[in-house]
């Protein structure tokens, strides 16, 4: 086909980087607060920050490039093209709109290692005013707001920490794609976490917000503006979850190279395709809740004012039916993480493909049928009480299935001992203490003690630091030499693995007691009877963040000191993304590949190559 | 064993593994006895509670013990010791293994479902079977309709929540409110939690009760105390400043003797402020409660 | 232009299916998502009204808008989407497409200046109760996202030119008629619940 | 190599020194507490705290917020009796649970109030209760059993006169008490319980006992 030339070759020329968006951004916060103060509601200018924020945040994205392609179109210019990888070479490119998925990927990869630097002294600050049991380390305002902030932003990266970087960058790789379906989408679903991490973060100007991440109203409503920036950060996360969301869906979907077929796919996709339509479906939930508490705080209306027709129960059912499924958002991609990870090096096939498969969408199914779980105290409709205590514990039938596919492909297999091995291991125990501590969450007799308590808090952090942050370290262990081109230091790594592995066990395995023990959550001021745990768990956790900064100097190490680099294929592993050079050429595959194999096929007699990179005639890959 | 065809290469494995689990899991479930579980025994519903955790444990340790020690003997017997790259058996699936893992549990999680309804629905730990403000738009405002109260055989406390601070209502007497939580030993209690103005949750973490406070709504509660003594109150969801410290170390379980006495004081003490505060109703809507402005 | 060059090197009809197929899949994809976001809506409605709290679902005075007014909103948001589906079409030629596509973008601008006149002129303050909260934030909910469409609808008007986009890939621009008739479903739906059900 | 490694390790040590600066300096903003040891505590509410007669806060964040003057964080001495003066200003706004219209937990069980009455008249007396719809503040310290309410200064009063309080409670043993305000009277707030009332230094604060 010929591309018809364009009537006109003009273009709008706001150039696309993050200087321009910072230096639009400023005029329009101002430009926002301006205009809401011009409705003059009677709301404490909750109206102009929230609009300021929104402002900001549309100006900063025009800023950086976004708002070039639909003006174009709406002039009836020329329209920019989809892809231009050749541009996009030099560090520069990081700090630019880039339509590349592998520079997207690396750009979420820094972004989130920040804010997770900021989430981390948070939870530092926390655990060092619960070295006493009183409020005089940190007075009780300053502590509940430690609590948001750490919170929000630990909610905001772990969204993000693995769909972000990985599979970004990976998705395309492992389905012999050369590029994503939606490039600007996916580029979209970045550039808002920078600014939604920054609006979070002006939440201290305000004080700070009183609410933990779960933003009950009336609470919410009677909190200061601080609470506009959760509102805002949190509406900038639905719309990354979707658009990522609505991106790798339909890349997994149409931009599979031929022979991909849906039994070849690599688990990790699996995860992700998963997590997506979680994504996909419980993110505009929120985006509906938030609206309505914007709705609440400006312009007086009363969706969740009880002495209004309101109802509290009403945003906790919308939240909790995006909430829980956000949690599962966290995990699936780390249970495809360890099914990916564990048959490379067992040299195994995976054992139990499909049910494995069937393990992850049956997480993702039972997931948007328990959100009440977290509601059985609340004196909400108490006769579904025995429904939701059924599904949440179905839950873990499929979760053991994971297991299940993970032990069985490690029986009898030729381990190697890599340090993604040594994390696969971590987050198998600490999953499973995570796993086991929900079922008594799930049981409604014992929840009624535990729910609410450090019990449920050390729960929690079992699943998402123990089981999504390791399942990340061992991703990043295994996939950094390929997206960076350089290897990370193994010895570092296994001195990383152990500290990490004995600090978190040492910081949140007391948690379980000590929430047993009669500790609410989000107290700045606790029993007297608790301060030696309390005490063992905050060095502990002090522990715990010297060994993320060990992660940081290994990272420093690697890329800057040793910065050796990384061979194509060093695992040895017969997964799609392991057969293209290193670096990815910027196209990814010279030619769209023609699978051939499945991804975990070690072991078995004559197996072919997994694809004939010589390419497929006709075949597009997405151009 | 007929579909269950375990392969020669397997057996010494699955030996070792069976024994390694049988002992350690009778050790672990001998430990998990051993442990004295919250909330105790001060009350009914608070001893069921510790039962169920006991239970739980009990079912958990084998469990957990399993997948740890499968987890452990991959790690040790199914290293690669040799210099260079082999590949494992290529076993791709089994599905009895895959069916009877699934099997088993699903049972598992079937029991721990029913056991759970049945302790549930039994008359002893029937926490909240009230309908969330049961009289919801049939009474609203600060008159209340008063007829929540009366002389059943349950002993019917209101527990008012605010920022930051429980008091509590007792119906059967006047509608008398309190700072600090009495209760009779062996009597049945019916406590109706509302709030204010905000969310809260009534903790009595002894008593094993935990009910959250919500503005507008009546969540009924059952508890029977059992023992004398005193008992800690906290609020359990967070609820702003002082969310920390809305804590109350006096509640009591006394005798129906001391009770009245006790309360007897109370009606006494309050006598001029009861005249100012609301006839009793299920749940209020103050008026300051209203939006400002 | 060497970027592009290379990118359609391969089979021009095959990538031209690609673009339509991934375009249909984001369409569906994102219309499964949107009715999410309006279902949490319909639950506030539902709950909140079945709930009535302090009896104030409706506070004293409190009535629906005119009924007529919403009518109109609804029939223009129909027009607007079934004007740019027949135009859009495949069967439908490219003069019906210049057509209708202006038509459809008229339809669509007097709808969303339609919706913001009633929420200007209520007859009903957002305080009082439940019902003018869920009416407002609905109706606002709704217009904004059919606003966001009217301003796609005009880029495909200005790209219907002999070279513009529009043209050069004609079948994806067909799936936007998915969504307009969703939201003006949408808009159906919302109008039963606000108007008639109450 | 060195020379890349030391500019590499300053920079990290600087990031963090900044990073952990912000972060502590929001942890541990509080109010300082009144000097020295005190067993009389003298002060006062007023509607807004940046034009207060008395201990003015000109640099306030928020001088437009009602709060307790000169501060919300005092130093008592254990298991004495503080003598407490409160110069009250604002007017009434009611309270939310008019239970807390009585006093407790004062000696006594009482406090001296003199205020003008409806008629605008100077009156003085001990009270046990007052009406619950004419409580502007109350001085609570839920761990010590104290609630005092405060009568607002009524509509006929002399205008810039204030209603004064005194009575004196018993403390503890050492520790931290919080103590707060249970009138939601930060008018313009969602509620009237955000603003001051969710900020120490304002309508709530801690009561160090050493």
């Amino acid at each position: 086909m010929v591309v018809p030339e364009r009537v006109s070759e003009r273009r709008l020329s706001i150039p696309n980087n993050a200087i321009t968006g910072i230096l639009f951004a400023i005029p329009g916060y101002f430009a926002g607060v301006w205009l809401g103060t011009l409705f003059g509601l009677n709301d404490d200018q909750n109206t102009g920050v929230i609009l300021g924020y929104i402002f900001a945040t549309v100006a900063f994205l025009a800023g950086v490039g976004f708002l070039n392609y639909p003006f174009e179109r709406l002039f009836g210019w020329r329209v920019s093209p989809l892809t231009d990888p050749d541009e996009n070479r030099g560090v520069g490119r990081f700090f630019r709109l880039s339509l590349d998925h592998k520079v997207i990927g690396l750009q979420y990869l820094v972004t989130i290692l920040i804010m997770l630097l900021f989430g981390g002294i948070g939870a530092m600050m926390i655990r060092t005013s619960l070295l006493v049991p009183d409020s005089s380390i940190t007075p009780s305002g300053n502590y509940i707001s430690l609590i948001g902030l750490h919170s929000v932003m630990m909610i905001f990266i772990t969204s993000a920490v693995i769909v972000g970087p990985f599979g970004n960058y990976l998705v395309p790789l492992m389905i012999g794609a050369r590029r994503m379906a939606f490039p600007r989408l996916e580029a979209l679903s970045f550039w808002v976490v920078p600014p939604a991490a920054v609006i979070l973060a002006a939440a201290t100007f305000w004080g700070g917000f009183p609410t933990g991440w779960t933003g009950y109203p009336p609470l919410s409503e009677q909190a200061s503006q601080a609470m506009d920036s959760y509102i805002v950060g949190f509406a900038l996360i639905a719309v990354a979850l979707v658009t990522s969301a609505i991106n790798m869906l339909a890349t997994i979907i149409g931009l599979r190279a031929p022979g991909m077929t849906w039994t070849r796919l690599p688990m990790f996709v699996w995860g992700i395709f998963t997590t997506s339509i979680l994504g996909l479906l419980a993110a505009p939930v929120l985006a509906a809740a938030l609206f309505m508490l914007t709705l609440d705080r400006t312009t007086q209306t009363s969706f969740f004012l009880a002495s209004n027709g309101g109802s509290n129960y009403l945003w906790e059912n919308l939240f909790w039916f995006f909430g829980h499924p956000e949690v599962y958002i966290f995990i699936l991609p780390a249970f495809g993480i360890i099914m990916e990870i564990v048959p490379h090096f067992a040299r195994k096939p995976l054992w139990g493909y499909r049910t494995g498969v069937v393990g992850l969408f049956g997480v993702m199914l039972l997931s948007f049928f328990v959100w009440q779980h977290h509601l059985f105290v609340s004196g909400i409709a108490p006769v579904l009480r025995p429904f939701y205590m059924l599904s949440t514990e179905l839950i873990s039938i499929p979760t053991g299935i994971i297991f299940l596919v993970t032990l069985g492909t490690l029986w009898r297999a030729r381990v190697w001992f890599t340090v993604p091995m040594l994390f696969c291991m971590g987050f198998l125990f600490n999953f499973l203490i995570g796993g086991v501590s929900g079922v008594y969450l799930s049981d409604v007799p014992t929840d009624v003690t535990l729910h609410g308590s450090y019990f449920s808090m050390a729960h929690f952090h079992y699943t998402i630091m123990g089981g999504e942050i390791f399942a990340l370290m061992a991703a990043a262990y295994y996939w950094l030499p390929k997206m960076t081109g350089k290897m990370l230091s193994p010895t570092i790594g296994r001195i990383h693995f152990w500290w990490m592995f004995i600090a978190f066990n040492s910081t949140f395995f007391p948690l379980f007691i000590v929430g047993l023990l009669n500790m609410p959550r989000r107290v700045s001021s606790y029993d007297p009877a608790l301060v030696g745990l309390n005490r063992w768990v905050t060095i502990s956790a002090y522990f715990l963040f010297g060994s993320m900064v060990l992660f940081a100097a290994n990272l420093i190490y690697s890329w800057f000191f040793v910065a050796r680099p990384a061979l194509a294929n060093p695992w040895h592993a017969r997964s799609l993304e392991w057969q293209v050079p290193t670096p990815v050429p910027a196209r990814n595959f010279e030619r769209v590949p023609l699978v051939v194999a499945g991804p975990y096929d070690y072991g078995i007699p004559n197996a072919r190559p997994v694809a004939d990179l010589g390419g497929v005639v006709g075949a597009t890959g997405g151009g | 064993m007929g579909v269950f065809r375990i392969e020669e290469a397997d057996r010494p494995h699955l030996l070792r593994l069976l024994i390694i689990w049988v002992v350690l899991s009778i050790v672990g479930i001998l430990a998990a006895l051993q442990i004295h579980y919250p909330p105790y025994d001060q009350s009914v519903q608070g001893l069921d509670q510790s039962r169920t955790l006991a239970l739980l444990t009990v079912l958990a340790t084998p469990v957990f013990i399993g997948v740890v020690i499968m987890v452990l003997y991959s790690a040790i017997y199914f290293r690669r010791t040799t210099t260079e790259l082999v590949d494992g058996p290529p076993m791709l699936g089994n599905t009895p293994v895959q069916i009877a893992w699934i099997a088993i549990s699903a049972v598992l999680v079937l029991f721990l479902a029913v056991f759970g309804i049945v302790t549930l629905a039994s008359s002893n730990v029937a926490q909240a079977v009230g309908t969330p403000g049961r009289s919801i738009g049939q009474s609203g405002g600060q008159t209340g309709s008063g007829t929540i109260g009366g002389t059943g055989p349950e002993l019917q406390v209101q527990v008012v929540a605010q920022q930051w601070y429980f008091t509590y209502r007792y119906a059967d007497y006047g509608g008398v409110e309190t700072t600090h939580l009495y209760l009779p030993v062996d009597r049945p209690v019916e406590l109706h939690v509302t709030s204010l103005d905000i969310i809260h949750s009534f903790w009595a973490y002894q008593l094993g009760v935990k009910a959250d406070a919500n503005p507008g709504v009546d969540n009924i509660f059952h508890v029977t105390a059992q023992k004398t003594g005193s008992f800690q109150v906290r609020c359990a969801e967070l609820c702003g400043l002082w969310h920390g410290h809305m804590a109350d170390s006096e509640g009591q379980v006394v005798s129906q003797s001391e009770f009245d006495t006790w309360i007897a004081q109370q009606q006494k003490d309050y006598e001029v402020i009861s005249k100012a505060v609301p006839s009793y109703a299920p749940f209020y809507f103050p008026e300051p409660l209203l939006k400002a402005g | 232009m060497a970027v592009r060059t290379r990118a359609y090197e391969a089979d021009a009809a095959a990538v031209a299916a690609l673009d339509t197929r991934l375009v249909g899949i984001g369409t569906w994809l994102a219309l499964a998502a949107d009715i999410f976001f309006f279902a949490a809506w319909w639950f506030a409605f539902f709950y909140l009204r079945a709930l009535n709290n302090n009896q104030a679902w409706k506070a004293q005075g409190v009535a629906p808008p005119s009924r007529g007014y919403g009518a109109v909103v609804v029939v223009l948001a129909l027009a607007t989407a079934v004007a740019y589906f027949v135009g859009s079409r495949p069967a439908a030629g490219a003069f019906l497409f210049r057509l209708l596509t202006p038509v459809a973008l008229v339809f669509g601008l007097a709808t969303c200046l339609f919706q913001g006149y009633e929420l200007w002129h209520l007859g009903f303050g957002l305080t009082e109760g439940g019902y003018p909260s869920v009416f407002a934030g609905l109706s606002t909910a709704w217009v904004i996202q059919f606003g966001l469409a009217t301003a796609w609808l005009a880029s495909i008007v200005t790209q219907a030119g002999p070279a513009g986009d529009t043209v050069a890939r004609r079948q994806p621009a067909s799936f936007f008629a998915w969504i307009l008739l969703f939201l003006a479903a949408i808009g159906i739906v919302n109008y039963i619940l606000l108007y008639l059900v109450a | 190599m060195i020379r890349r490694l030391s500019f590499t390790a300053a920079g990290v040590v600087v990031v963090i020194v900044l990073v952990v600066a912000f972060v502590g300096l929001f942890m541990l903003r509080k109010p300082g507490p009144l000097e020295g040891t005190t067993t009389k505590l003298h002060l006062e509410t007023v509607a807004a705290v940046g034009q207060a007669n008395e201990w003015p806060r000109p640099n306030d964040p928020h001088p437009d917020w009602v709060g307790y003057l000169p501060t919300t964080t005092w130093k008592v001495p254990a298991n004495s009796t503080i003598q407490v003066q409160i110069d009250q200003e604002d007017g009434a706004s009611g309270l939310r649970n008019p239970f807390w219209g009585k006093v407790f937990g004062t000696e006594g069980g009482n406090m001296h109030v003199t205020y003008f009455d409806d008629k605008g008249n100077p009156q003085e007396g001990d009270m046990t209760s007052i009406d619950p719809t004419q409580a502007a503040h109350t001085f609570a310290i839920p761990d010590l059993g104290v609630f005092v309410p405060l009568l607002g200064v009524g509509d006929n009063a002399p205008p810039g006169t204030q209603n004064t309080i005194t009575f004196s409670f018993k403390t503890r043993g050492p520790g931290i008490y919080r103590w707060q305000c249970f009138v939601p009277c930060a008018a313009g707030t969602l509620f009237g319980n955000g603003g001051p009332m969710q900020t120490i230094g304002y309508m709530g604060g801690t009561l160090i006992v050493t």
